[in-house]
C-alpha cells in the first residue's frame, strides 16, 4: 500500500524535526514520564513542546476521531507511528488515565456533549484523570460498592470512600462507579459518574504498600455535590460500563509478563550473577526453574501474538483478557522470584541509590494478581464464560 | 508470518477432523489392542487417499507439499482419537532427510514410494532408553564402495511396520561424538539384521534392531557419510515439534472429555462442575494448553521458514506440550475418579499415549534442558 | 520392662521352631500371600500349617481379644511380635480384610452374639471377607448409596449394585453399606449388613482397570434373603459404623508412599539407569525433581512416625488420617512418574515375564487418589474438620 | 527417640510463646523499623533472662543445656512474631564453633560471655551473594604467631550488632578447596578492619567486612588451623537447622493469620472460608505445613544425637520448609488480597523475613543439592 509508505515517510520526517533530543533519552526518574493536567510541573521546555506538538496533531491518541481532537489514524497507520517513534527511542508524549481508560468508555457510552467536553481535554493533556471502583471491605465483589450518589435534584450527593485510586492526590477529575439505586440487586444499581477532585468534600490519603511508596490513594467524600450532567450512560446502568473498562484494564496488567522485553534473558542474568560451571549453569535447580520460566514466558509471548492475529484474522474468541491477566501476573510473580533466587544476599536489600530495589519490585508483583481482579476472578471467569461450567 | 491459520490450513483441519473422526475413532485403538494388532492398514490406504503421507513431500516427488504447519494440524487430529499410524516416522522424519540430503535417484524412487504410502520407513537412531541422539556406538565400517554395520539400535518407532530403516552409524570418533555419522538404508529383510519388536503401553510396538555384518551397497548410503548433521538435526526437530503436535491433541481432547464429564455428573446433588476447586483447576489447565496451541504453531512455522530460532522454538514446545499433556492426562484420570481407572472406560488410553508420546524425539527434561543450553545457560 | 523382654525371648523362640523355612521367603506371587477362607487352595502345607499354628495363638490378630480367640496382646507385645517376625522375615500368616477392616468395626459396633459367631472365624481365616461400599454413580458421594434392604418382616430383601469389592468374586461373606430408611436424610437411613456371597441373588463380575486385571468386581444383589440377625449396630446407624471404617481405610492406603521402604532410593535407581556426568546424576532436571520427592518422602515418613508418637504421648489431634492418605497417594503417583522418567523407552514397554510391569504400576497408582475417598475429599475434610473452615 | 516434645520441652515452648508474644509482638517490628532501628536491647536482655542466650550451652560454661531442639523452639516462637535477635548468630552457630574447638580459656571466658548475652559473636564466612561455605578467598598469613588477615566478607548476619566476629580465612589452596580453613576471633573495634552494612527488607542489617592486613594474637585462633572443618560443618548444620525452625514459625503464623482472616471476610455475601478453591489450596499448605514441622523435629534431633544423618536431615528440613514457607507467604498475601499489600497490615512482614530467613544458612537450591548429593546422585 503506497500511501502506509508515504505516510511512514512523512511520520518520519515530523518526528525527526519535531521530537527534541531530550525526550529521546530513556525514561530515568518518574519525572521523564508526563502526565499532564493542572498541576503538572514540566521537567523541561522540551517535554512541554513535546506534548504540545503531538497533541496538536492528535498523537497522544492516534486512533481517536478527528472531531473530538484525536488522530484520526487506521490501525495500520498507529502501528507505524508506534514503531517510527520506536526507532528514535522516543519518549510516550504523556501518561494518562484519560487516554489509557476513561477515553475508550467515554467514546462508546458517553453523550455528544459529553465527548466533546472531556475528549479534547484528555488528549491535550490538560485535565489528568484517576479511577474510582474498588472500595474498602469490597474487594473483589466490587459490585459491593457502597458509595452513595443520593439524587438531590439538581445534583447527586455523593458520600463514601474508594481506594487503590491511583495517582489521587495528583489528579485533577475522577470517573467513580457509585450506588444509585439502594434498593435493586446488587449489580443494577450502579451508575458512572464524573467529578472534579477539587469539589468540596473530596479528600485524599497516599496508600504506603509492603514495597514502599505507591501512587495509590484512599479517596474519601463526604456530601460531594456532582453536577447530574456529568453522570456517563444511563442511570443505574454504570456496570455494563465498568466490565467494559475492566477488560480493558486486565489486558493491560497482563501485559506485565513482558515488560522487561529487550532487555538480558533470566538465564543471561543468571550466567552474570552465578556462574558457568561444566558449561552449564553453576546452579543447576535455579537453571531448571529458569528455563521452565522462559518456555512459559515465551509461550505466554506467543498466545498474546496469536490472540492479537486471530482477532484480526476474525477467529478471535473474545474471551482472551482474562488469560492474558491471570497468566501475565502470576508469570510476572515467577520472575520476580527466580531474580530473588538469583540475586540471592544482595537481593534482599532495601534501600539503593538507583530508584527501587530488585526486593521492592518483588514485593510489588505481588500485587498484580490482586490488582484489576485477583488470580481468583479470573479463574472463575474462565470456568463460567469460557468453559461453560455452572454454578 | 500472522500466527493463525491461513485458510487453506483451516480447511485442512476441518478434512482432517472429520476423516480422523470417522474413520478411526477412539474405538478403534480398542479394536486392535483387544485383537491384538498394533495398527490398521485401512487407514493407512486412507491417509495414503487423503494425501496425508505426502503432505509434507515436494509436489516434484509426489507430495501435496503443505509444509509442516500441514503435518501437525493432520497428527493433532490423529491425536485426539488416538489413531495410530507411521506418518510421523516415515512421512515426516524419514522423508525431511531422503529430501535435504538424498541423491536424486533416491529421491525420485523413494519419496514417491513414501508419498503414496506404498513403503514405511522409519529412523532407527537411538540405542539407550533415553532419547540421546548423540551417543551412537553402532558402527559402518568402508568396504571398498559398500558399508558393513555392526551394532545394534533400541525402541525404534513404528519398528514392527517399516520396510525400511534409515540407519544411523558412526564412521568415526567415540560414541559421544557429534561428528563422524552416516545414514544408511537398510531393508529389513536383509541379511544379518534381526529385528523383535515390544509391545508398549499405548498399543504401539517398537523395534530393536541387531546389525550383524550387515552389508550396505553404495546406493543405500544417502547424504555424504560424516556430513548429514544438519540435516539430521532438523530431522529430529521435525519429530519433536511434531509429536507435541499430536500430544496437543490428546491432552486438548482429554480435556474436553473432561470438562464434559463433569458437566454432566452430578455429586451430592449438583454437577461436580460447578465445585469451584475443580472448576479453578480446569481454568488453569485451560490456560496452559491455550499456551501450548501457541509454542506448536510457531515451532512449526519455524520450521517451515527455516528460522535460526527453530531449535528454540522446538524444544520450548516439546517441553511445555510435555509437562501440559502430563497434567492434562493425569487431572484427566483423576477427575473421572473410579470410572476413568476402568479399561471400559476410554480416558486411559490418553494417559497411556501421551506418556509414549512425551518421550518420542526427546522428554520434557531432554527438551528444557537444551532449551536452557541454547539459551547460553 | 522385663516381662516384655522374657514375651521377646519367648516369641523368638517359638517363632524359629514354629515358622517353616518357606514362610520366610520373599513373596514373589500372589499365591504367597495366603487369603484364607472356604476355597483357598494353600499353596503348600507349610502355608496352612503356619496359620493354623499362628491362628491358634490368636497371632493373626494379635491385640484382639483372648475370649474371641484373639492374641490378647498389648501394643507393646505386638510391636515385638512384629519386630521378631521381621527378624526372621516371616511372612504374614493371614492376609484378611476381615482382620483389617471388619474386625475392629464389630469388635466395636457389633452385639455379643456377633462377635462369638464372627470373630474366631476371621482370626482361623476361615470365611474370607469383601467389603461393599462404593455403587456405580456414587461415586464420593458415597452417602447417597442406593442399595436397597427393604424389611420384609423375618429377613431384609436386598437390591442393587456395589462396585469396587475387591476379590469379591473369591469372598465368602461381604459387608455392606445399604439403604433401610428410604426417606431419611441421606446419611440417617444406611445400615450395615452382613451376607454370605453365596446367598441366591449375588453375582459378581471382576473390573479390568487401565493398568489390566485387578481384584476388583462390581457386586449386583437380586432380591437376596438376608436374616435380620445379620444387622450390625442400630438400624439406620450404619453411617457411623462407615466413618469409623473409612477413617481406617485412609490411613492403610496413605501406607503406600512408603511402601518401598528398605529397596533402592529414587536417586540410586536414577543413577543406575541414567548415569553420573560430572560427579552428579547426568540428567540434572531429573535430579532436581528426584531430590524434591525424597525430600517429601522423607519428610513424610517422619510425619507418620510423629503422629504415631504423638498418639502414644497423648498429643494427637486424631484429625491425622486424611493427611496421610492424600499426601501418601499423591507421593506414590509422583514416584511413580519418576519412575517412569527414568525408565524412559524402557518403562513403556506393556508385557514383561516377571510380573507387573512399570507401566502398569504407573497406571495402577493413579488409583491411589482415588479409592477410599478421592484427594478432593481429604481436602474438604482437612479443610472442615481440621481447619473449620465454613460452608 | 520418639519424634514428639517431651514434657520439659512443651514447658519451654509455653513459656516461649508467652514471653515473645508479650515483649515481641509483631509490632515491635514495625516499631523498630518505624524508628529506623534494627533491634531491640531491652529484648535481648529478657532473653538474657529466660535463659536462650545459653539454652544450647554447656551448664559448665553458664548455659542451660538445654539443646538444639530447644533451641528451636525457641527461634520457632521468635518466627512467630518476627523477633529480631542475634541468637541464632552468636548463641547458636558461633557458641557450638567455640564449644568445638575452642581451647579451655576460650571456652571459659567467651562461652559465659555469649551464654550471659553479655556479648554478641557472628560468623564472618561468605564472600559472595550466594551462601557458599567453601569459596573462601580471604587469606590468613602466618607472621610468628600471630596471622595477618586480608580479604572481605558479604552479608554477614547481626554484623551491625556483633562485638566480635569469628573469620572463616584461608591459610592454604585454592579459594575453593575444602581444605585449609583457619577460624580467627577478630573484635569488631580491630585496626585494619572496617564494617559498613546493609539494611535488609525484613529490617535487618548485615555486614559487609573488609580486612586490610588485620593482624590476629596467637590466643584469637580457635580451634587448629586447617583442622576445623568437622565443627565449621556442625555449626553451618545447626544453622540451617535452626534457621528452618525460625522459618517454620514465620510461615506458620502467616498461614493461621490467614486462615483467621478468610473466617472473618465476607464477600459475595459469604465468608470467603466457605470458597473451596481457598479452602482446597488452604488444606494442602496445612500437609505441607505438617511435615515441615516434622522435619525440623528430626533435624534438631539429629544435632542433639550426633547422628550420622545429621546433615541429610538437616538439609531435608531446610529445603523443605524454605519451599513450604515460601507458599504460605505468598498464599497468605494473595489471600488476604489488597490489604495483604498494604504497609498497614502485618501480613507483608512475614514474606519479607520469609525470603530473608530462606536464605540464611542456605537455600533450597543449596540444600536440595546438597541432599541429592549426600543421597549419592
Amino acid at each position: 500500500m503506497p500511501n502506509l509508505e508515504e505516510f511512514r515517510q512523512q511520520t518520519r520526517a515530523w518526528l525527526e524535526e519535531s521530537c527534541p533530543a531530550s525526550m529521546r533519552n530513556p525514561i530515568n526518574s518518574d519525572k521523564d514520564q508526563c502526565w499532564g493536567g493542572r498541576n503538572w510541573v514540566f521537567e523541561s521546555d522540551e517535554q512541554r513542546l513535546w506534548l504540545e506538538c503531538m497533541a496538536e496533531r492528535g498523537w497522544t491518541a492516534p486512533q481517536w476521531p478527528k472531531e473530538y481532537g484525536g488522530g484520526g489514524l487506521s490501525r495500520e497507520e498507529a502501528k507505524i507511528l508506534k514503531q517510527e517513534m520506536a526507532r528514535i527511542t522516543a519518549r510516550r508524549p504523556l501518561e494518562s488515565f484519560g487516554i489509557d481508560m476513561l477515553g475508550p468508555a467515554l467514546l462508546k457510552f458517553a453523550s455528544e456533549e459529553q465527548k466533546q467536553r472531556y475528549i479534547p481535554e484528555i488528549i491535550r493533556g490538560e485535565i489528568r484523570w484517576c479511577q474510582g471502583y474498588s472500595e474498602p471491605n469490597a474487594g473483589s465483589d466490587l459490585a459491593s460498592l457502597q458509595m452513595r450518589a443520593e439524587d438531590k435534584g439538581d445534583h447527586y450527593l455523593v458520600n463514601g470512600s474508594k481506594v487503590w485510586t491511583s495517582y489521587a492526590d495528583k489528579s485533577d477529575w475522577i470517573f467513580c462507579l457509585v450506588r444509585t439505586d439502594f434498593d435493586a440487586p446488587k449489580h443494577k444499581g450502579i451508575s458512572f459518574l464524573l467529578f472534579d477532585m477539587t469539589s468540596p468534600g473530596v479528600s485524599t490519603n497516599p496508600i504506603k504498600l509492603i514495597s514502599g511508596k505507591s501512587p495509590f490513594c484512599e479517596t474519601v467524600c463526604e456530601n460531594v455535590k456532582v453536577p447530574k450532567e456529568n453522570l456517563v450512560g444511563e442511570l443505574n446502568k454504570g456496570w455494563d460500563i465498568a466490565k467494559y473498562l475492566l477488560t480493558h484494564e486486565r489486558e493491560m496488567i497482563g501485559g506485565f509478563g513482558l515488560s522487561r522485553a529487550g532487555t538480558k534473558t533470566l538465564g543471561q542474568m543468571a550466567v552474570s550473577a552465578i556462574g558457568v560451571a561444566d558449561g552449564r549453569l553453576a546452579e543447576r535447580g535455579i537453571r531448571t526453574d529458569i528455563a521452565d520460566f522462559e518456555i512459559d514466558e515465551m509461550a505466554f509471548a506467543l498466545t498474546i501474538e496469536r490472540v492479537v492475529d486471530e482477532a484480526k484474522a476474525g477467529q478471535g474468541t473474545g474471551a482472551a483478557s482474562s488469560l492474558l491477566k491471570l497468566y501475565g501476573t502470576e508469570l510476572n510473580k515467577d520472575r520476580n522470584e527466580l531474580l530473588m533466587s538469583i540475586g540471592g544476599s544482595e537481593a534482599l536489600a532495601w534501600e539503593s541509590e538507583g530508584g527501587e530495589t530488585q526486593a521492592q519490585h518483588w514485593l510489588r508483583s505481588k500485587g498484580n494478581s490482586i490488582e484489576g481482579g485477583t488470580s481468583e476472578i479470573q479463574l472463575n471467569i474462565i470456568a463460567k464464560r469460557i468453559l461453560g461450567m455452572p454454578g | 508470518m500472522a500466527l493463525v491459520l491461513n485458510e487453506e490450513q483451516q480447511m485442512l483441519r476441518d478434512s482432517a477432523k472429520s476423516f480422523i473422526q470417522e474413520s478411526s475413532p477412539v474405538g478403534a485403538l480398542r479394536k486392535l489392542r483387544d485383537s491384538g494388532e498394533e495398527w490398521s492398514p485401512e487407514l493407512w490406504s486412507g491417509m495414503a487417499e487423503m494425501g496425508w503421507t505426502g503432505i509434507a513431500i515436494p509436489e516434484d516427488f509426489g507430495g501435496l507439499e503443505f509444509g509442516y504447519v500441514g503435518a501437525g494440524i493432520v497428527l493433532e487430529e490423529c491425536g485426539r482419537t488416538l489413531a495410530a499410524s507411521p506418518l510421523l516416522s516415515s512421512s515426516f522424519v524419514c522423508a525431511s532427510l531422503l529430501e535435504a540430503v538424498g541423491n536424486e535417484a533416491q529421491k525420485e524412487s523413494l519419496l514417491a514410494a513414501i508419498a503414496g504410502g506404498e513403503t514405511v520407513f522409519t529412523l532407527a537412531l537411538c540405542e539407550g532408553d533415553r532419547f540421546d541422539p548423540t551417543r551412537i556406538a553402532t558402527t559402518a565400517a568402508a568396504d571398498g564402495d559398500t558399508y558393513v554395520l555392526n551394532g545394534s539400535k533400541k525402541h525404534v518407532l513404528d519398528g514392527d511396520l517399516a520396510n525400511t530403516f534409515i540407519v544411523v552409524a558412526r564412521l568415526t570418533g567415540d560414541a559421544d561424538s557429534e561428528d563422524g555419522l552416516g545414514l544408511f538404508l537398510v531393508d529389513r529383510d536383509t541379511e544379518g539384521l534381526s529385528v523383535s519388536t515390544t509391545l508398549n503401553a499405548d498399543n504401539r510396538r517398537v523395534g530393536n534392531l541387531d546389525f550383524e555384518s550387515v552389508r550396505v551397497a553404495a546406493n543405500a548410503v544417502i547424504g555424504k557419510p560424516g556430513a548429514n548433521g544438519a540435516a539430521l538435526a532438523r530431522a529430529l526437530d521435525i519429530g519433536a515439534a511434531l509429536s507435541a503436535a499430536e500430544l496437543l491433541g490428546v491432552a486438548q481432547e482429554s480435556f474436553e472429555r473432561t470438562l464434559d464429564y463433569l458437566k454432566d455428573r452430578k455429586q451430592f446433588g449438583v454437577p461436580v462442575a460447578s465445585f469451584q476447586a475443580l472448576q479453578h483447576r480446569a481454568a488453569q489447565l485451560f490456560c496452559e494448553l491455550e499456551l501450548c496451541k501457541s509454542c506448536v504453531l510457531k515451532a512449526l512455522q519455524a520450521i517451515d521458514q527455516d528460522s535460526p530460532d527453530r531449535s528454540t522454538l522446538v524444544s520450548m514446545a516439546k517441553a511445555k506440550v510435555a509437562k501440559t499433556s502430563k497434567l492434562a492426562v493425569n487431572e484427566a484420570v483423576q477427575m473421572h475418579a473410579g470410572i476413568g481407572m476402568t479399561d471400559e472406560f476410554d480416558i486411559g488410553f490418553f494417559m497411556k499415549r501421551s506418556a509414549a508420546a512425551c518421550q518420542e524425539y526427546g522428554d520434557y527434561y531432554f527438551h528444557s534442558d537444551r532449551f536452557a543450553e541454547l539459551g547460553g545457560y
